[in-house]
């Protein structure tokens, strides 16, 4: 069982971080977007837009725990068409 | 319920004449299709080029999309495709099409089936502009 | 103003693929394509052939239809063109396409080209039925 | 000059009275498909379904005059499309 939470980002996302892929301690969702905005000053003006999912679900309060080995992925508005 | 002939994310071309081919049918009196395609310029910017990128579920939500589309008009058929990967302009990044018995549900379920798709399909756009900057559209 | 890239009354099959791609535009982020298509059942009973007559002035009419749209919305081009004589089942009978800078407006500009279309072509339908019957649709 | 109008029969007002063209004197226009109705007895069930060009003008008033040496076309209901 990994001790850390894969957090992907996608887009401007991953762009902003420059990393598609981040393992990072677990926590609330919002005190690891917290750490990751601290870390990587860039996503701060992205991650007010993007959605969430943990472990394939939908987020809808940023308050929820993300344990260790759950995975997150943090999606941009979507621009399809 | 309606007879779902494509649901694609592909890296390949789309093919708006073949896509609108495979929603015929005997039955069906209208079919209405829609391609967006990739312009020249956005904002008066000329683009230079221009990338899709998808999230691993986009094939999965495509098919949901699809399916709510069949249940909620009275449809013959449809078939929608969504393009990934470098795209030339004038190339279509999306192609839907329905197909229905009379022609009065045709248009919006087509119009219903592109508005869902935008907004539900986990795919973004980044854009290269002829002066060497870029954007992820929709998150500048 | 739009372009205006086809309209034609003509004897020879309609290929909505090919007149979808002749609005196709650089310029162009949508394109909506329209084809009403003979079918095999009308109201319930089998359709066994079907002809299409069109009145002299009708290229006429259509080019003032086409103008009209043309005028009405914000269109890069559009194109129309009715066939006549005798048409197979699953064939095309109009094909109506239509392409805009954004896709706000595409489908409802299709939607009017092909209302305005069959309100003033002046064009007639006749129906042989399976059973031997005949009508001349909307004059029962 | 014709002393005639020609009237020019489209679809199922042709196949009601069986002719594509007929001469008929000149006349009030109304006066010129009574006279059709009178003499081809299935064109009353199309008449009141169709709308009239005189001289390839749309006709607003059936008791419009019809001179000799005029046409008359009797259009059905559209059915395009």
């Amino acid at each position: 069982m990994p001790a850390t939470v894969e957090v992907h980002l996608f887009a401007a996302a991953r762009a902003a971080v420059g990393h598609s892929v981040l393992e990072v301690g677990p926590g609330g969702l919002a005190d690891i977007l917290g750490r990751l905005e601290a870390d990587y000053p860039d996503f701060s003006a992205v991650r007010p837009r993007c959605s969430f999912l943990l472990d394939g679900t939908a987020v809808h309060d940023e308050g929820v725990p993300v344990g260790a080995g759950s995975r997150v992925d943090v999606l941009p508005p979507f621009s399809g068409g | 319920m309606a007879d779902i002939r494509l649901v694609e994310v592909t890296d390949r071309p789309l093919d708006p004449g073949a896509i609108e081919r495979l929603v015929g049918d005997d039955r069906a009196g209208a079919v209405v299709c829609f391609s967006g395609n990739v312009r020249d310029h956005d904002h008066g910017r000329v683009v230079a080029s221009l990338t899709y990128e998808a999230h691993p579920t986009a094939d999965s939500v495509l098919k949901d999309v699809a399916q709510e589309i069949a249940s909620r008009f009275d449809l013959v058929a449809l078939a929608v495709a969504h393009r990934l990967g470098p795209i030339a302009i004038g190339d279509a990044a999306l192609v839907a099409a329905v197909s229905t018995g009379h022609r009065g549900d045709a248009f919006a379920a087509c119009a219903a089936l592109v508005d869902l798709t935008k907004e539900r399909l986990p795919v973004w756009k980044h854009q290269v502009f002829a002066d060497g900057t870029d954007e992820w559209v929709n998150c500048a």
